[in-house]
């Protein structure tokens, strides 16, 4: 058993690989034209972002719209630390990223006790604060922003971190932690007693959502020059949430699937201007209409379908016997 | 119904396979390499990056529509040197990224000669670094702060301009008249949080004041999305100042002194050009524009040929009176449009240099010349209201 | 003695911009108290009752009265239309799958109504003249609009009370809240229940848009987002699902606001009103006026 | 020495009385029934016990340690696991799940050897997934391990909350209406199930149950609660002679078992 495990790592480590050679080749030779790059760094940070608000929402069932806020904390921290204080950029990514997540560690704490709509609408009171307070500190640009932030996001920061954010998120959500995470969304109170502390673990998965939100806008904060508080307003959360729905709640390559469809179908739109947001919302109401549970519902799309389809093995849980 | 569902969901998809295909074929196929010969191209590809949805995109379609009546009537002239202009429009939804995003594939997906746009300096700077990178000039119609073209050791960005008044001058001018013509010696500011434009123009203000031994006796601040300022108006009010300071555009500035004139404050209020707007006067009504003073460009009773006609061809062809941004906007097209005959062909260097050399360009908002700091050198001119709320000439301020 | 009348003249302005906030809560709440749906689109609605007002007066010469009816009239329509389209299908699915359908529905009534009525925002024309009170030798002012749109509040919400308790058609709401299966069981017919509910909410919202469009003079296709976020923040905050409850939760959210604006520092005030709207949730979740419901294990 | 000491125990929903002054004494490998007609406050002492609701007044001392005052979860730690009367599964989840999720409490490794994928991740796992499969066998689910909980009948989904709670590794069991909705074979086997199960894993239980059958049949002692209040305590035998269990019942369940 422990040899398929390690098989199956072997594979997601190749196909990972694959990927990131694939199109570093392009990259190295020239051939990527600098606006597909954008793109390809977007869908990077929006997979961040959705994945992680995914173990909030669609996992841990906690209905959070405040998702830019965190970004907004990340962004920001990353950005002092290098404009202001001349530190290297992966410790300004770690600082936004530890910063958010502290930031969503003391939001999660008091609100989680809420439930349903009364959680979403506390999270988006908390991810409007985030937004005004950063308005009114004028150390960093005030509501006109901060600018002359270096250009250093790249594109192997960005693969690398959006592949280390869905791993960790993956096993975390295959582990006894994740179970219990699901366990809640499933029903807290039979959750609680089955022993499972469910206060630790809303705000600890609503503090790993956090953090990676962080990082995800410590990225953002480094490639765009410019960040200013109305960046990550709540429209901007509901893009995410919009991903996260699309996708599937509880489902990661959801999640990895809808932020890319998503990035690319914007970018594709940018030339319709006026009518790219009719687009977008007919597309939103056609695709609720037809799957409410989202492009994948909870459903997994990985390697090891391919291989349970091989052994003749029903979906459903992972027993690895 | 399951047969008119899926019909619907063909249609849908058929729809986005018709855009996603409409894309693909406007991107310049793998051209056979850049044309050898300088032979004479086709048309010249101007970017346009603009805020058309989101929170600011009233600003950005006022300025494109413009832009856009601009570069028709130059085409129907013979466009610039014998060569049509064609505006790439792209939508940035007034966010700081996609303005970036936009500006790259402007770019290098379109390979536009030239960018206008955005809009609102933040947009603008993300878009900057862009233009600098790629080597293509960029010339925002309306971002005022000063660092769009100065970076932060004060050396002037090669490849960025503006065509609008810069932050300090018409906070000067406006601060000049409130002591010298109107003799107020206190002063309240109220300010729009987070707009650049009239952060910077209070900054210059409050300067100028205070300098010319004025004293500023309230600072307030609103965002762009109040409709209702009679809260913080009825505490400027309590400190009752000479002169009520509000550099923001026609709706708000409209809403504020409606309401400053319902809660009692009667003295005068003095703005800037984002007043100028044929629909402050419905927004406020006569009454609320008495003692209302602003500096502009232009005075509207001006009767030079070239802005009546802008004025009905804009009316004509939208519906409505063009506002500020849509005159910037206009004449940031023409200036374009003038730098790029100059430079005698459509190449992002010659015509960076041509913009840069502009002298003496009379458009809609007065006659225009670039510095060093590639912002222009403009007039200004002071505006009042009649009783029946007309904009009347005040008096005249040069630079 | 000046700084009470500096209050008093605070709590005017706070009441008269909580009755707007009070006047879209109180659809926001009927909707929500029914199918516990976020109407994303109410504050959409809103936007579309002011412009249908607006073409109804500027362009059909209607006077106040039958342009308001109008835009009511049209908007409730509207909003059985988008019922019927757009959540009808949705009504067994996940809440978060309507909600995003709602949030496209809201996008769509701005960006197509950009479309067609040009982003540039319109000045409302002055269908009744505006007077001026005031109060203290001057001291303190009020207008007679902002007078009509405090009536015109309170008045729709003893009508509202009065529909919901005391109508056939307000007992099936009230049914179809409490138990939709029930309701049925009980001969109530459902989708009719519903979209008489969304086309009461809608006639609220477009009444709103129509009486801001006078008070402020100025509409704009992007104007319903804003109002409706604080209008659901204030719904919220009186008890959603409760009728006097989203009065004094927009009167209150109104209130806050001014005098954050006017002692504290006007930039504050989003945040103020956020704070104290999750203060409140914390402490007592289900709102001001809400009964706290326990879960039945 | 009792497992479970409760003294004087009294909850107050906004000035009614659901429970008043409950009083019970487990003792280790006791088999012991709460009865009593509808509405009597059975749930609510469950829901009590485990930390569901707050006493207003009373004690609960659980293995000599008082536990008023302690989160659910608490509880469940130290060695309590109960079912619910309206089935409370993850239904979403694989049967198989739902067991594991309930051995949460045992398992050790952290969360950086579960991201990383270190220590003892798989060895526990493995473990993990061993013995539910087991808890799953004994109550013949092994091979229904994958299907989704709620697409399981109604008495499957019964015998899986128990075989859920089992998996808690509980020294009291608290089982609510276990034979809700089951047949009378169903209920037989199912009495028999539990009397085993005690046996095995060494379990007290305390059941209740609307099933007279089952609750004669399997009890050792039972007590009787009506308006919130314990009427009767005693065997089977001495319950079924009581005359205000019979005036409770109006005689006809009692009289038929």
């Amino acid at each position: 058993m422990q040899k398929i495990l390690n098989k199956r790592i072997i594979l997601t480590i190749l196909v990972l690989g694959l990927l990131y050679g694939s199109i570093q080749n392009l990259i190295v030779q020239g051939k990527l034209n600098p606006y597909y790059e954008i793109n390809l760094l977007l869908i990077g940070i929006n997979i961040m972002m959705a994945v992680s608000l995914n173990l909030i929402n669609g996992f841990t069932g906690q209905f959070s719209i405040g998702h830019a806020g965190f970004m907004a904390v990340g962004a920001y921290t990353s950005a002092v630390l290098t404009v202001k204080l001349q530190q290297p950029f992966p410790l300004a990514i770690l600082a936004g990223s530890l910063a958010a997540a502290l930031i969503g560690f003391l939001i999660g704490l008091p609100t989680l006790r809420l439930k349903g709509d009364y959680l979403a609408i506390a999270t988006l009171g908390f991810g409007e604060i985030i937004k005004v307070v950063f308005v009114n500190i004028e150390y960093v640009g005030g509501a006109s922003g901060l600018s002359g932030i270096p250009h250093i996001t790249t594109w192997n920061w960005v693969f690398f971190l959006t592949a280390f954010t869905v791993v960790f998120i993956k096993n975390f959500i295959n582990s006894t932690h994740g179970r219990a995470c699901i366990s809640i969304r499933e029903d807290e109170i039979a959750a609680e007693t089955m022993g499972i502390n469910t206060t630790k673990y809303k705000v600890m998965a609503f503090t790993i959502g956090a953090f990676f939100a962080g990082a995800a806008g410590a990225l953002y904060a480094h490639y765009f020059y410019i960040i200013q508080p109305n960046t990550f307003n709540f429209l901007k959360s509901i893009d995410y949430l919009v991903m996260v729905v699309l996708g599937g709640m509880g489902s990661i390559t959801g999640s990895v699937l809808a932020a890319t469809a998503l990035t690319i179908i914007s970018a594709l739109l940018q030339r319709f201007a006026e009518i790219r947001m009719v687009i977008y919302a007919l597309l939103l109401i056609v695709i609720m209409l037809f799957r409410p549970q989202g492009l994948m519902g909870n459903k997994e799309f990985s390697l090891s379908i391919l291989e349970r389809l091989g052994r003749g093995e029903k979906h459903g849980s992972v027993s690895s016997k | 119904m399951k047969l008119s569902k899926k019909v619907a969901l063909i249609l849908v998809l058929a729809f986005l396979v018709t855009i996603a295909g409409g894309c693909g074929g406007s991107k310049p196929a793998p051209a056979p390499a850049p044309a050898p010969a300088p032979e004479k191209p086709k048309e010249i590809l101007i970017g346009a990056n603009f805020e058309l949805s989101g929170n600011v995109a009233t600003f950005g379609i006022s300025a494109v529509n413009a832009i856009e009546m601009a570069f028709a009537e130059i085409n129907a002239g013979g466009g610039v040197n014998g060569i049509p202009l064609k505006l790439v429009k792209v939508d940035n939804k007034s966010d700081t990224g996609e303005a970036t995003n936009v500006a790259t594939k402007l770019i290098t997906q379109d390979k536009v000669v030239a960018l206008l746009g955005p809009v609102t300096s933040t947009n603008v700077l993300g878009a900057v670094p862009v233009a600098t990178q790629y080597k293509v000039p960029l010339i925002t119609p309306t971002g005022t702060n000063p660092k769009i073209t100065v970076d932060d050791s004060g050396k002037t960005r090669e490849w960025a301009f503006r065509t609008c008044f810069i932050d300090p001058f018409q906070g000067f001018v406006g601060a000049n008249f409130a002591i010298n013509t109107l003799k107020a010696k206190t002063a309240a500011i109220f300010i729009e949080k987070n707009s650049d434009y009239a952060k910077g123009l209070a900054e210059v203000f409050e300067k100028t004041f205070t300098e010319k031994g004025g004293k500023i006796v309230a600072k307030e601040y609103f965002v762009t999305e109040d409709k209702d300022f009679r809260a913080t108006l009825t505490k400027i009010k309590a400190a009752n100042p000479d002169v009520l300071y509000v550099p923001s555009y026609y709706e708000q500035d409209g809403l504020i002194a409606k309401q400053a004139r319902e809660l009692g404050y009667t003295k005068p209020i003095v703005g800037a050009d984002g007043w100028d707007s044929e629909k402050l006067l419905q927004i406020a009504g006569a009454k609320a524009l008495q003692e209302v003073y602003f500096t502009n460009h232009y005075s509207p009773q001006d009767t030079d040929p070239k802005l009546v006609k802008f004025v009905e061809n804009y009316k004509a062809k939208y519906g409505s009176v063009p506002d500020a941004l849509a005159a910037l906007g206009y004449d940031a097209a023409y200036i374009l449009a003038d730098a790029i005959k100059r430079a005698g062909a459509p190449e992002p260097a010659k015509i960076k240099d041509a913009l840069a050399a502009t002298k003496g360009f009379v458009g809609v908002t007065g006659s225009v010349s670039i510095d060093d700091k590639h912002n222009p050198v403009k007039g200004a001119v002071i505006i009042t209201f009649d009783k029946d709320g007309k904009q009347i000439f005040k008096e005249k301020v040069n630079p | 003695m000046e700084d009470l009348l500096i209050f008093l003249q605070q709590l005017i302005n706070g009441i008269s911009l909580g009755s707007i906030y009070a006047l879209i809560a109180l659809g926001y709440t009927m909707v929500y108290g029914i199918i516990k749906l976020i109407n994303f689109a109410h504050g959409d609605i809103y936007m579309v009752g002011a412009y249908v007002g607006f073409f109804a007066i500027t362009k059909l010469n209607m006077s106040f009265i039958p342009a308001l009816l109008t835009s009511m009239v049209l908007c409730s329509i509207l909003g059985i239309i988008i019922e019927r389209m757009a959540y009808k299908p949705l009504r067994n699915a996940t809440r978060i799958a309507a909600l995003i359908t709602a949030i496209g529905v809201s996008l769509l009534l701005e960006y197509g109504g950009m479309l067609i009525v040009t982003p540039q925002p319109r000045a409302f024309p002055e269908v009744f003249p505006q007077t001026k009170i005031s109060f203290f030798e001057g001291k303190v002012y009020m207008t007679n609009q902002q007078l009509v749109i405090f009536a015109v509040t309170l008045i729709l919400m003893v009508l509202l009370q009065f529909i919901v308790y005391k109508t056939k058609t307000g007992k099936a709401m009230r049914a179809v809240s409490f138990d939709k299966d029930a309701a049925l069981l009980m001969g109530i017919n459902i989708n009719n229940t519903i979209s008489a509910t969304f086309a009461i909410g809608s006639a609220l919202a477009a009444a709103a848009g129509v009486l801001v469009g006078i008070y402020y003079t100025s509409i704009s296709p992007l104007m319903g987002i804003i109002p409706g976020l604080k209008a659901f923040v204030a719904a919220v905050l009186g008890g959603i699902g409760i009728i006097p409850g989203a009065v004094v939760g927009g009167f209150l959210m109104g209130i806050i606001e001014a005098l954050v604006s006017g002692y504290g520092a006007s930039t504050w005030r989003d945040a103020v009103a956020f704070g104290i709207l999750i203060l409140i949730l914390i402490i007592k979740p289900s709102g001001i006026f809400g009964a706290n419901i326990r879960e039945k294990v | 020495m009792a497992l479970l000491a409760v003294n004087n125990l009294t909850k107050v929903f906004g000035g009614l009385s659901a429970v008043s002054d409950f009083n019970i004494e487990l003792h280790p490998g006791e088999l012991v029934g709460l009865i009593g007609p509808n509405g009597a406050g059975k749930t609510t002492v469950f829901n009590l016990l485990t930390g569901v609701y707050e006493p207003t007044e009373g004690t609960i001392q659980f293995n000599h340690e008082n536990i008023v005052g302690l989160k659910p979860y608490e509880i469940t730690q130290r060695g309590m696991a109960r079912t619910f009367q309206n089935i409370r599964l993850f239904s979403n989840l694989s049967v198989l799940d739902n067991v594991r999720i309930a051995y949460h409490t045992h398992v050790k490794y952290g969360l950086t050897s579960a991201v990383m994928r270190l220590g003892n991740y798989y060895k526990e796992e493995e473990e993990m997934t061993r013995k539910a499969i087991e808890f799953l066998h004994i109550f013949n689910l092994d091979r229904k391990k994958d299907e989704i909980a709620k697409n399981l009948p109604y008495g499957e989904q019964r015998r899986l909350e128990i075989a859920r709670a089992l998996a808690a590794k509980p020294r009291l069991l608290l089982l609510d209406e276990p034979a809700a909705g089951m047949n009378p074979q169903e209920t037989h086997e199912l009495m028999n199930l539990i009397k085993w199960i005690r046996d095995e894993f060494k379990l007290t239980i305390l059941l209740i149950e609307h099933d007279m059958s089952l609750v004669m049949g399997a009890c050792e002692r039972i007590y009787v609660l009506e308006y919130g209040m314990i009427i009767a305590h005693g065997t089977p035998e001495e319950i079924k002679s009581n005359p205000r269990v019979i005036e409770a019942y109006l005689g006809e369940e009692v009289a038929h078992a």
